[in-house]
């Protein structure tokens, strides 16, 4: 593993960047552990400081570190990120390549569930549930909630891969080595499956945090908590773009598209390192 | 040679859809006649229905601009001044004790249709209404009246089924009240709950011109007979503002902008940055109530820090005067309002007549005020509070902050409580508390823990305040969690489903010193066990039985009587004692206005009236503007 | 029954028309640490004439395919061209195809088409027959549209096609179907020269029976050359003029197919030949002990030395030479014994 | 044609199922919101006027009554299916009494008009980009817009729409930023509401682009390179097809069939509107009006517009489904 790793940082270019990007950013992020201040108090710090070399990125109009902020903000951030895109993303993959795999009845049964929550739109239901659970609505179960709804779509592109895969020679081997059904789904088809996997998770992760700064914009979600969404909920409250405090948002997107970026990176090259497809035409035939 | 043909078409395409000529900003309105207003996203927009459930509070002009009832009070004004006989010709004449109220009206008043307005429109209203009882003002109509009688047509007499010397309140507009119907229109409507009253028959000196059916912008015209309307009756010139234009001008980042683009002439409120920013970039262009900071309008409302009376240990006097002593107000001050607050040590606003009726009169009281902390007797009030607030904010704002005391007492109020961390754990432990490292402890040994529960998003300002107190408290070992509650804020107070909330249970007529405005509902006889809905607005649920004896007082005597204030004065001194809730300050509104196209704003200098555009009493100020002769000419 | 066609004489037209020389090919690797070179093609050199079918014979991985993508042209990285050269003389005029792109481009199906491997696949699924013709062949004919749907449906005519195919998407003809029409495809324009890979693997037999004959009858119609590869003998046996044997990247042995089948040179022919069943033989097939070697990192010497029954000394260490022997060319120290053995 | 029927027997089956399922759900979840729509009306009349605490336990009565919000969880449920049979979605309770269809219907004008052309265009040029993209891979102009595009899709659609808002509404005034025409300007075919309409639309359908672009992007570039290496691209390459035509007739056109069904989809959602961009501009829409619903606790209105948006995406899917045989000549019925 760690060889696999030191090869793809010493001989990839496109995964090095990738790697530094998000291990920097993710470092970055962890550092609000060690945060001078709490990262709820406001007012320790003058406000509205721009940046400087004091105030590396600035401060908020509520006198609060803007460095600080988003550092525990990404963290936060990305952890409900994370949340949604692996709980959803083992969603996907369980009930598209079963329903896939054994077709028929199994098929049916699923697919219409998919269909349905297909159906569902997000943005309301979210907000809908955010009031049902007022008090109790915590990030955990607000991530469950996304989750549940950011599958479904998947689900069925890797449902049409599973497919495509049922009727080819290896998988007929398989079935007459007498492997089991998880065995063969694990072993053999979820390679093929693994690139589906990486791209849509991008996409994904990329929704969850937009539904975060959708909740957070529209005031619903928990503002003690510093997200990415909660310090653009803040900076509107203070109306940072117009007073021109614009460190405040400036730099919190700037290191969220960059971990976008970095993790883009690292999919297509990890993607690239596994897929079977890609590999067999490197080794020549 | 693809790559590039597409990118020559991408930008031939960009090319042509950069707009060649920008429109006009209103189609067929002269820019220099229409004054433009913050205006609701109305969802309504078709129905102009004033009597239908909300339809009395719509904020797209038709309350504001075409109707009108009996009286109105100026909530900025002071003595009497503040008070228009409009549809009525003389102030309420009740009976001895208060069961029969008589108002003459005058005459010459007319529908925008042409039908004369009379007595008996005043009859309808109230039959109507409490004869369908979905209606906005049925149920007040059916508690408290018995019949109404037309001796003449410009007499009206209200037979009252019990005493009540504020029933006149019910048509005096402070910033709506029950509106007068036409009977001529609503008599041929089968169902008036139906009826959306599209086109709105006017009886003030504007009549609906258009307006958006997806409900961004509602336009108004001068009625050509705008004289015969009370407000025209009053007016010696024909108004210069041709024409009202309420339009939503979106979230506040965009109000800001459209104020700087000379497309929004009067913004409701803004963040304090945003004011701050057109203070900065536009000033030559804009008017506000202060001239310079903290430019905010007070409303006669009451923000202040809600204890639920019914929720341990917040019925206890000695844990409330605590947690207010915990309190550093300057810090409150810098984070909600960024120093631009009119704190408040008293339970009535520090607005328009209340400053001279209240504030004035009770500042020895307030100096001399003594609490016991169970160790020692100590003063809390601290007069010099605005002064050090002018401290804080003068590195900013330099110059344009006074040195003046008494100028920095209306800007910044009048005093308010010391921070005294001392007296706070004197207070607690007298209550039974202790403490444990840095963190109190109830009296039953568990934890004491807050959740403080604020609005939110649209009330920006108050949201920071409690943020600023939960911090506050957090530091001095009652850990307070902030618990935002958005559009739920209001429907969680009525059932008292919180701990300590930010509100205001206060608001007061603001131009007269009667408090009976709030007050009324104060009384132990209304509250509600917890859970269930305890009507507005004590929302604290306290309880008090020199409270309810003040009430009851103060319903038998007359609206005008002197004796209202001293009975103010005494809930004043009770509200310091008991501390039920803490007064914070004024609820400050930024609604700066744009004096391109026109000026005569009303400002602290010149309160003649409120200048919310969402008040009715704005109609007073869109008639008193004059046209800015430097104006841009008409497009 | 092997049917070995007879053949006709060898043409003595003086120019041939694809004359690789000293052409060596291979997958160059720098990836995550591991360098690799894969000698795929190793210094081939080859001429075919005019009129003349050409089989390229050897195991799976042996270098075949590579070979003639490389001569196709149709390579890319990490498989590169190392040395060597392939040039085409299409109407006396040459072409080199790694130093002339642009013109082998413009060459391409006019002189020059191609039968892929799996040409199942080869037609875009979503698009109707018709459009494949169009784009492929439609600005060589030089012919109106009208003119040139006549010529295409006569000339699917002429190889047993119903012109309605035209109008057909490639998923609703079957396997033998679609394997004509791109036949038909690469002979539309009746170029000069014609490269297969492997054209009729993954057909059934009878198809693969009706595809050569039409291969062969079209070839013999058009008067052009065929190079084309495929690992089944029966197969060589059944159309090509020549053979050339490929072994671990190196051509070991080429010649005339009757006497390439009736007296091998090499031993490995001699084993690939003999493998091939015969009615009436009920003699064990002794299969060839080992693999064929890893191209990363071959043997010394002769490359098939590991697996060679008459291997001796010198097979491990020096490296045979291809050279003219009978009607042929074989690369083999013990060319002579092969017979006997 | 046997077959054919029982597809279309078996498909509208679980169409049903799916409007069933979904809208009942949603049923659910709204009437489980704490919002009480009389507790907002009555704090919308009482707080801004002098409060007799008695007239206001009588004014909860009687809009409980106007609202019919009384009987029983499974009787309102009961009554919520027979009417919306019909299309009828009850009052709208915070703009009592005007239908809920209605609102809808007037908002749904501007959403549909918004969303369908900014989805169609980021649809085309995302597609267009990520194919070009996955097939040049080494094109220098677009391996920058496309960093230009992946830098864009992480960006919150909120802080797209706000600095648009800054920079044609502030810095360089050109554009309209709030709205969705020119006031006091009726609505007609008139060249002056046309232009008064493409101008008001034209930030928040950039808004809604540039936020929508990069996930057609990535998933068009992921298609069109695996389509790349396909035998029939090889092929036409070896056969000197020019690669223009390559890209457009053999790679694009390929990938393209499976980014209809994610255009399906998204067309369906389009009913649902776009909430924050709406909320951003001000623009009339659906997405505006679903989160005044929600903010007013008018959950007639909520349920009303989740209903429409959840059969608008189950058609969608039920079309595509139906209609793709026909669209790729590869699936064929079975």
């Amino acid at each position: 593993m760690l060889k696999v790793l030191r090869d793809l940082l010493v001989y990839n270019r496109e995964f090095a960047i990738g790697f530094v990007l998000t291990v920097g950013i993710f470092l970055f992020a962890l550092a609000h552990f060690w945060a001078p201040m709490p990262d709820s108090a406001i007012y320790l710090l003058p406000p509205d400081m721009p940046p400087s070399a004091q105030y590396w990125f600035g401060t908020t109009s509520r006198g609060q570190d803007v460095l600080w902020q988003m550092s525990s903000a990404i963290w936060n951030t990305m952890l409900f990120g994370l949340t949604v895109t692996v709980i959803s993303r083992l969603l996907a993959v369980i009930v598209g390549m079963v329903s896939g795999y054994l077709g028929g009845r199994w098929d049916q049964f699923l697919m219409t569930i998919n269909d349905t929550m297909i159906a569902l739109p997000n943005i309301p239901i979210l907000l809908l549930v955010y009031f049902v659970m007022r008090d109790s609505m915590s990030w955990p179960v607000l991530a469950a909630t996304a989750a549940l709804l950011g599958w479904n779509y998947d689900a069925r592109l890797i449902r049409s891969v599973t497919l495509s895969l049922r009727n080819r020679e290896f998988t007929r081997h398989a079935v007459f080595a007498g492997m089991s059904v998880p065995q063969i789904l694990v072993r053999q088809h979820l390679p093929y499956v693994m690139p589906v996997i990486f791209f849509t998770a991008m996409n994904n992760l990329i929704w969850a945090i937009g539904i975060e700064v959708t909740l957070s914009v529209l005031g619903f979600s928990d503002v003690n908590r510093p997200t990415i969404g909660g310090m653009i909920y803040w900076a509107n409250q203070h109306q940072a773009i117009i007073a021109g405090i614009w460190w405040w948002i400036a730099f919190p997107i700037i290191a969220v598209v960059l971990l976008f970026l970095g993790l883009f990176l690292l999919a297509i090259s990890v993607n690239e390192y596994i897929d079977p497809r890609s590999r067999l035409s490197r080794m020549g035939a | 040679m693809l790559i590039k043909r597409l990118a020559a078409a991408a930008l031939a395409i960009a090319a042509m859809a950069v707009p060649a000529v920008a429109q006009d900003f209103i189609a067929g309105i002269p820019r220099n006649e229409a004054l433009i207003i913050q205006g609701p996203a109305a969802q309504n927009a078709e129905w102009f229905n004033l009597w239908a459930p909300g339809g009395g509070s719509t904020t797209n002009g038709n309350q504001q601009l075409s109707a009108d009832t009996l009286w109105w009070i100026n909530p900025e004004g002071t003595g009497d001044a503040a008070w228009t006989n409009a549809l009525a010709a003389d102030k309420p004449q009740y009976n001895d004790d208060f069961t029969q109220m008589t108002v003459k009206l005058k005459e010459g008043i007319f529908w925008s249709d042409g039908v004369e307005f009379t007595a008996d429109d005043v009859k309808y209203t109230v039959d109507t209404q409490i004869a369908h009882p979905g209606m906005g003002w049925s149920a007040p109509f059916t508690v408290n009246v018995e019949s109404v009688e037309v001796p003449d047509r410009n007499t009206v007499v209200f037979n009252l089924k019990e005493p009540n010397s504020r029933f006149h309140t019910l048509f005096t507009v402070r910033w709506n009240a029950a509106w007068i119907m036409p009977k001529h229109v609503f008599e041929k409507v089968e169902d008036p709950l139906a009826y959306s009253a599209n086109p709105p028959v006017s009886l003030s000196a504007y009549v609906l011109h258009s307006y958006d059916k997806a409900g961004n912008w509602a336009i108004w015209k001068l009625r050509d007979d705008w004289q015969r309307t009370s407000i025209g009756m009053g007016l010696t010139e024909a108004p210069e503002v041709k024409y009202v234009v309420y339009r939503n001008a979106g979230n506040p980042d965009a109000r800001v902008i459209e104020q700087m683009n000379h497309n929004l002439d009067v913004i409701n409120d803004i963040a304090p940055e945003g004011m701050f920013t057109i203070a900065r970039d536009a000033a030559d262009t804009t008017a506000y109530w202060f001239d310079g900071f903290p430019f905010a309008h007070p409303d006669p409302t009451l923000p202040s820090v809600l204890f639920n009376h019914q929720v341990a240990p917040f019925e206890n006097k000695d844990v409330r005067w605590a947690l207010a002593l915990m309190i550093d107000i300057r810090a409150v001050a810098m984070g909600s309002y960024r120093g631009a607050a009119n704190l408040a040590a008293l339970s009535t606003p520090p607005t328009g007549t209340s400053i001279t009726d209240y504030y004035e009169p009770m500042q020895d009281w307030l100096t001399s005020f003594t609490l016991d902390t169970g160790t020692r007797q100590i003063t809390p009030y601290d007069p010099t509070v605005a002064e050090q607030v002018a401290a804080l904010v003068r590195p900013q704002w330099g110059d344009q902050i006074p040195s003046d005391p008494e100028q920095l007492k209306r800007m910044f109020g009048f005093g308010w409580w010391k921070q005294d961390l001392q007296a706070a754990t004197e207070l607690l432990q007298k209550a039974g508390f202790t403490k444990n490292g840095n963190q109190w402890m109830k009296p039953d040994g568990t934890p004491f823990t807050i959740k403080l529960m604020v609005e939110g998003d649209n009330i920006p300002t108050l949201a920071r305040a409690g943020t600023i107190i939960a911090q506050q408290w957090s530091m001095e070992g009652i850990q307070t969690t902030i618990d935002v509650a958005g559009p739920t804020w209001g429907q969680r107070l009525g059932p008292g489903d919180f701990q300590v909330a930010i509100g205001w249970t206060v608001e007061t007529w603001g131009g007269h010193p009667d408090l009976s405005f709030f007050l009324e509902s104060y009384h132990s006889d209304f509250i509600k066990p917890l859970g269930e809905i305890q009507p507005p607005r004590n929302l604290q649920r306290w309880t008090d039985e020199r409270l309810d004896a003040l009430i009851e007082a103060n319903r038998k005597v007359s609206f005008d009587s002197p004796e209202v204030v001293q009975l103010g004065m005494d809930y004043l001194k009770l509200a310091v004692e008991e501390m039920p809730f803490i007064p914070l300050m004024a609820y400050n509104k930024f609604a700066p206005f744009d004096t391109t196209y026109w000026t005569g704003y009303p400002s602290a200098a010149n309160p003649y009236a409120a200048s919310g555009p969402f008040w009715s009493n704005l109609r007073y100020m869109i008639v008193a503007l004059e046209a800015n002769p430097s104006a841009p000419a008409a497009q | 029954m092997l049917a070995v066609v007879e053949t006709k004489p060898a043409s003595v037209e003086a120019k041939p028309v694809l004359r690789v020389e000293g052409l060596k090919a291979y997958y160059q690797m720098n990836y995550f640490g591991v360098r690799r070179e894969v000698r795929a093609v190793d210094d081939i050199s080859l001429t075919i004439k005019r009129n003349e079918i050409y089989g390229i014979a050897g195991e799976s991985s042996s270098g075949k395919s590579s070979l003639i993508k490389t001569i196709a042209g149709a390579i890319t990285p990490p498989l590169r061209v190392v040395e060597g050269s392939v040039k085409f003389d299409f109407g006396g005029k040459e072409l080199d195809v790694y130093a002339e792109r642009p013109a082998m481009k413009a060459a391409r199906w006019k002189h020059l088409s191609y039968v892929m491997q799996g040409s199942m696949n080869v037609l875009n699924p979503v698009r109707k027959v018709k459009h494949a013709f169009h784009d492929f062949a439609f600005k060589h004919m030089g012919l109106s549209e009208q003119d040139f749907r006549a010529r295409v449906e006569s000339h699917l005519q002429r190889i047993g096609l119903d012109p309605r195919v035209l109008e057909a998407y490639p998923h609703q003809l079957s396997g033998g179907m679609r394997q004509r029409l791109t036949i038909g495809l690469a002979t539309v324009c009746e170029p000069e020269f014609i490269i297969a890979d492997e054209p009729t693997t993954a057909l059934d037999v009878l198809v693969q029976q009706d595809v050569l004959a039409l291969i062969k009858e079209v070839q013999q119609r058009l008067g052009s050359s065929i190079i084309f590869v495929t690992h089944d003998m029966t197969v060589h046996a059944a159309i090509a003029d020549r053979i050339g044997i490929v072994y671990a990247g190196r051509l070991v042995e080429e010649g005339p197919t009757i006497d390439v089948f009736e007296r091998p040179q090499h031993p490995y022919t001699a084993h690939l030949i003999a493998s091939l069943p015969r009615i009436g033989d009920t003699k064990k097939r002794i299969a060839l002990p080992g693999k064929p070697p890893n191209l990363a990192d071959p043997p010394s010497g002769c490359r098939f030395h590991p697996r060679c029954p008459l291997a001796i000394d010198k097979c491990t260490r020096e490296n045979p030479p291809l050279v003219p022997r009978q009607t042929g060319r074989v690369a083999c120290w013990r060319a002579g014994e092969v017979e006997a053995a | 044609m046997d077959g054919f029927s029982k597809y279309l027997a078996q498909r509208l089956f679980q169409f049903f199922l799916v409007l069933f399922l979904g809208i009942s759900l949603t049923f659910l979840i709204t009437k489980l919101s704490p919002v009480d729509p009389v507790e907002q009306s009555v704090s919308l009349m009482t707080s801004f006027g002098a409060t007799d605490p008695r007239a206001v336990e009588l004014m909860r009565e009687a809009l409980a009554e106007l609202y019919g919000l009384q009987g029983s969880l499974f009787e309102q449920y009961i009554n919520f299916w027979s009417r919306i049979i019909v299309g009828d979605f009850g009052p709208s309770l915070s703009s009592f009494p005007t239908p809920v269809m209605s609102l809808i219907m007037a908002a749904l004008p501007w959403t549909v008009g918004l969303l369908l052309q900014a989805l169609i265009i980021s649809w085309c040029l995302g597609n267009l980009l990520g194919a070009l993209a996955g097939y040049y891979r080494s094109n220098m102009l677009l391996k920058l817009s496309g960093a230009l595009v992946m830098a864009l899709h992480p960006v919150p659609a909120y802080i797209i729409g706000l600095v648009l808002l800054l920079l044609f509404g502030f810095i360089w005034p050109i554009l309209p930023i709030s709205g969705g025409a020119q006031m006091n300007l009726p609505p007609s075919f008139s060249f002056d509401y046309i232009r008064s309409l493409i101008l008001h639309g034209t930030l928040p359908a950039l808004t809604l682009v540039l936020g929508g672009i990069g996930s057609w992007f990535i998933s068009m570039r992921s298609l069109a390179s695996n389509i790349v290496t396909d035998d029939h691209v090889v092929y036409a390459e070896l056969a000197g097809v020019s690669s223009g035509k390559i890209f457009s007739q053999y790679v694009a056109r390929n990938a393209l069939l499976p980014q209809l069904t994610g255009l399906a989809l998204s067309l369906g959602g389009v009913f649902g509107g776009a909430v924050i961009t709406e909320f951003v501009y001000n623009y009339p829409g659906v997405g505006r009006l679903l989160i005044q619903g929600i903010y007013r606790g008018d959950y007639s209105l909520v349920l009303g517009v989740t209903t429409i948006s959840i059969v608008a995406v189950a058609v969608a899917v039920l079309i595509i489904d139906l209609l793709y045989p026909l669209i790729d000549p590869r699936v064929r019925l079975g």
